[in-house]
């Protein structure tokens, strides 16, 4: 089966400052893929190139199965980013949000309410507009608007940070179901403990490129190595 | 194209409608623009009159950067536009939807700022063809342009203050044959084959036609 | 590593840019007569057309280059650069239009300025390319500020043939095309209209040594850029913490 | 506070130098602007002459909107100004501190102006006295005042477009004053007992006086 | 010993809702306050109304000492907060930041340097516009000002998110080492392990009070019980 994810020496610059460097990277169906590295490394930059944010100066680069080189747009509506950004208007409520993505991704609409359900955002919630909104509770509306979408290929970055511990249960949980049907999942994460949602393999990124690939492993194998160096930077 | 261009449109007047931006701002300092001209300027009613329809586009093109720099604000918080772009909405689109809500939200103003310069100036009116004509493609054009060059300007952080210095002159035929325009509607001639009111079709259809091509390749860069 | 040939004819070019204008305030200072109405005053006029005309060729490349970066099979980020580079000299030349005008303005018309059509049109263009370099000035990568300012710079240039037809679609008081009008027969004659010429041709070498020189430098500042990119890239490719433990 | 005056202004200026945009953007517009009303009203020179002063404070009003609005943007990318009172800054420093980057900037700003209206607009010029003393309180009253009503809105999402519906009206003293104060100081009686100086000068103390007492009510707010 | 914070049915509203309804709470010096909650349930509130940048509708509020109801601006300069926000300039570089915050607070110039370098901000970094940076690049340029002013009391929000772990060992670190000064944390979390900063006491924040408190207990038995129910919401 084809790569879902294919980028080949891919170069991005940014106001003459080189982000990506270089990198490849592959990626199939069901996978849930750990993207680890120290800050600046190149993370976020990777993932925002991968859903088509960052236009690529060099190399060669395919998101499921498009040549996003020339056709930066074709793959975009199958993706789903959640980045340091949500990408809300402050002014609508959660509901009108949602609405309003799945509209965009001309999405099924009826995906919407169950999602909402799935992050905990009911009730008062529900109609509050996301200015008012905690920093978890506006993750939470990003969440419910990437989970009603359910894209093909999900790119996760610190989904985890400032959602509380219900919360990423529901979200490990709703991704595990995802991946299971064939999605791909690439996971941005400083955290050593990802609960139940267990990567299936783990990339660094040092210096805008990938430096180090466990290659697809043993679910088992990798849980029990990120266990016994808690804390630690390395997987040995 | 035109699916994406309901949908922004529609969001940015629920936006507009539940923040109430404009009728609670902009239109209020349309008003007052009106106000500090006559400060400004002399207080004797000829000269006010006289001037009136220059005056009041003086008072929508200053209203207009307002409003549509709010446009673009929309999206910049939380990085919005962004997500325009990852959701995979069509670009002309975006920008026709924009210049929909502008130039809705602008229209209304149009009209509560005309009983100004009547009540305030005491400005003549009449020719209401050509003067209707010439106010809505004026606007259309005001729109188009603004949007476009609000998001040419939009990148970057310091944005906000180019917006103006890149539209005003841009927009400054829409200030000239909008103010001849009004003057030859209030005159005995006016006809709706003014050489004005040509103009501004013009060059609503040029900036029209401008952004629905170009706002892909601003939004990709 | 800038070519010898490159740098023998931006030379050369200087050097026959600096004796045709010489040769142009010769003509137009001493051998050419006072004008009967105008007096030395006409003697502008050797000055005053020409720095105008460049300027629009200098806005004409500007665009000329855009387009070409625009359009997507010719895309080239030399096209940007030489389209900057003439806007700036276009700008310079503008000004130089505003001052000159406004200096015989003064005699002729007993004020600096006037808002005549010819003169509001050529101060919009002066802001309009002003708004264009404010626009480049902005930070982003090259590429960003090449479609955005090369859509700016397009729109920019229609001001151009405005500015030109200003004087028919306006009755000004500006001096109505008398050299470049719609038959191209010039109105005045013979050492004039000789002097006149070789003031365009003199100010279009300024032009062209001055665009060499302002190309050069962007197009080596662009080059340093380069070549600090691929620096970079090395560098950071093995910066100190992208030290792998996942490969040991 | 003086100190933390210092600081902010240092620091405000530091921003300027950097980014450039009262220098690149918002100079180009001041002179956008009197174009524009040489477009609007009469293009005889008559009229302008005449109005050069009323159009010059008005072209100074609006630019001063966007520096007072820079001003403002910069402490609230990423919340500086909630740091600012973490960090436990005086109220009244801080408030002295914008106002001095302010009105350095848009000194700066007039004096490249008023050679444009006098280039432009063929205004007369004279008075120098009173003309600059009049600039000098004027300018002091519109930062004092910008800020203060800037801080105001500044609270709040749709902030941009408040602070010209609420500075506008509460600087049209300083238009009219200024305006005047022009007038007299080009005519022959100029002198520095000009009752439009006084009106500035109180204007000046009483927006300084304000800003200073309430600003730290405004950020505790 | 006085109490560096102690707040008594403090109520705080924002736009007709109450954000704090009634918070009671007090800290002594020494002590890491590890304060959990549900996503919205008030911790960001909290620290921002001990940070002084919320109003206090009724109940009685000291901050080291300080009544900050009556006069909210005395303590200010004592407490160091991390929220959501990191308070920077985007057009100054990190070490010009740096040094405002510590003018700005009247505190000793010299500091910088070694803090700065102590969450690896250095060479190029150092000298970059704050506004150019990565998420985790900012955050450390906000640590490395909290860190060179010294303030007694910390608030973190979060202070772990989007650090890498090599910098999120200097920050406990450093952290350890002021709390063994005297300096007290408060600090909000939804990770389940904290690495070497351990909390000496578990309060939990509900619906805008705290419906849970620990006390203070014995680092070890704390940390034993964190590891026994990893991914539970409650202090038991
Ligand atoms: C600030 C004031 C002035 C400005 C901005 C200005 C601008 C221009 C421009 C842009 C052109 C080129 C027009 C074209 O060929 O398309 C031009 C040409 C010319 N200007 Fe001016 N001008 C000014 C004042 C004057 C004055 C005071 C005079 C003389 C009384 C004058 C005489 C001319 C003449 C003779 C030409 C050549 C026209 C032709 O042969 O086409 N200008 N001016
Ligand atoms: N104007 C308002 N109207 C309604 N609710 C509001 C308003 N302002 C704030 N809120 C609510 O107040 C709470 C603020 O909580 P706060 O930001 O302190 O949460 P938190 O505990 O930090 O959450 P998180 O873990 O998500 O960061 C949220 O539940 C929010 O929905
Ligand atoms: N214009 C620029 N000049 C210099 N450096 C830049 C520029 N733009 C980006 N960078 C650098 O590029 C890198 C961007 O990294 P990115 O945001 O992808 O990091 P990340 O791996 O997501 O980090 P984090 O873990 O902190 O989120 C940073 O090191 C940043 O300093
Ligand atoms: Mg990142
Ligand atoms: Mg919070």
């Amino acid at each position: 089966m084809q790569n879902l994810v294919s980028f080949e020496n891919v170069i991005v610059v940014s106001g003459n400052f080189p982000i990506l460097t270089g990198l490849s990277f592959e990626a199939g169906p069901g996978e849930i893929v750990l993207v680890k590295g120290r800050n600046g490394a190149g993370k976020t930059s990777f993932l925002r190139t991968v859903a088509g944010l960052s236009r690529i100066t060099r190399g060669s680069a395919h998101v499921l199965g498009v040549d996003i080189v020339a056709k930066p747009g074709d793959a975009r509506h199958r993706v789903g980013l959640l980045g340091h950004e949500s990408f809300l208007y402050e002014d609508l409520t959660a509901r009108e949000n949602i609405l309003f993505a799945l509209r965009a991704t001309r999405s099924d609409l009826s995906a919407a309410k169950s999602a909402m359900e799935s992050v905990g955002l009911a009730g008062r919630l529900a109609d509050l507009r996301v200015g008012k909104m905690s920093a978890g509770q506006r993750k939470k509306v990003a969440l419910a608007a990437l989970l009603a979408r359910d894209p093909e290929l999900w790119l996760l970055d610190e989904p985890h940070a400032s959602l509380d511990s219900w919360t990423r249960e529901a979200l490990d949980d709703s991704l595990n179901s995802r991946v299971s049907r064939g999605s791909t999942v690439l996971l941005v994460s400083h955290e050593t403990h990802h609960g139940s949602l267990v990567p299936t393999r783990v990339v660094e990124i040092g210096g805008g490129r990938v430096v180090a690939d466990s290659g697809r492993v043993q679910a088992a194998h990798l849980e029990q190595e990120a266990r016994s160096e808690q804390g630690s930077d390395h997987v040995a | 194209m035109w699916r994406d261009a309901l949908l922004i449109a529609g969001k940015d007047l629920k936006v507009e409608f539940r923040t109430k931006v404009m009728v609670n701002q902009i239109l209020p300092f349309a008003f007052v623009v009106l106000i500090i001209f006559a400060f400004a300027l002399d207080t004797s009613p000829g000269t006010l009159q006289k001037f009136a329809p220059g005056l009041f586009w003086l008072a929508v093109l200053f209203s207009s950067i307002l409003s549509v720099e709010r446009a673009v604000a929309i999206e910049i918080d939380d990085s919005a536009g962004d997500g325009l772009t990852v959701y995979g909405v069509d670009p002309g689109g975006i920008f026709l939807g924009k210049v929909a809500s502008v130039f809705v939200q602008l229209s209304l103003l149009e009209v509560v700022l005309t009983l100004g310069v009547v009540v305030l100036y005491g400005s003549k009116t009449g020719g209401w063809l050509l003067m209707i004509a010439a106010t809505v493609f004026a606007t259309l054009g005001l729109s188009a342009a603004g949007v476009t060059y609000s998001q040419l300007a939009g990148g970057s952080r310091a944005k906000h203050t180019l917006v103006p210095l890149l539209l005003v002159p841009v927009a400054s035929p829409v200030l000239l044959a909008g103010t001849k325009a009004w003057q030859d509607a209030f005159s005995a001639s006016s006809s709706l084959g003014d050489p004005w009111l040509r103009l501004l079709i013009v060059f609503a259809v040029v900036y029209l036609a401008l952004g629905a091509i170009f706002f892909g390749s601003i939004l990709e860069a | 590593m800038e070519s010898n040939r490159y740098k023998w004819v931006r030379r050369v070019l200087g050097v026959v840019a600096l004796l045709l204008v010489a040769a142009t305030v010769v003509l137009g200072l001493w051998v050419t007569p006072p004008d009967v109405v105008q007096g030395q005053l006409v003697r502008l006029i050797y000055v005053h057309p020409p720095v105008a005309w460049v300027a629009y060729l200098a806005y004409g490349v500007t665009s000329i280059g855009s387009i070409l970066y625009l359009w997507k099979r010719t895309r080239n980020i030399k096209w940007d650069l030489l389209a900057a580079s003439s806007a700036e000299v276009g700008v310079i030349f503008t000004a130089l239009t505003l001052i000159t005008g406004s200096i015989w303005g003064k005699p002729a018309w007993g004020v600096w300025w006037t808002w005549d059509a010819r003169l509001t049109t050529t101060a919009l263009l002066f802001v309009l390319y002003l708004g264009y370099l404010a626009l480049r000035r902005v930070p982003t990568d090259s590429h960003r500020r090449a479609v955005r300012s090369g859509i700016a710079g397009l729109v920019a240039f229609v001001d151009v043939p405005i500015v030109h037809q200003s004087v028919v679609w306006w009755r000004t008081l500006h001096q109505s095309a008398t050299v470049l009008n719609a038959t191209l027969s010039p109105k005045i004659h013979g050492e004039m209209a000789m002097t006149l010429l070789l003031g365009f041709i003199s100010f279009t070498f300024v032009y062209a040594w001055m665009l060499m020189h302002r190309y050069q430098i962007a197009t080596m500042e662009q080059r340093a850029l380069d070549v600090e990119l691929e620096q970079l890239i090395e560098e950071r490719q093995y910066e100190p913490e992208a030290g792998s433990a996942l490969a040991q």
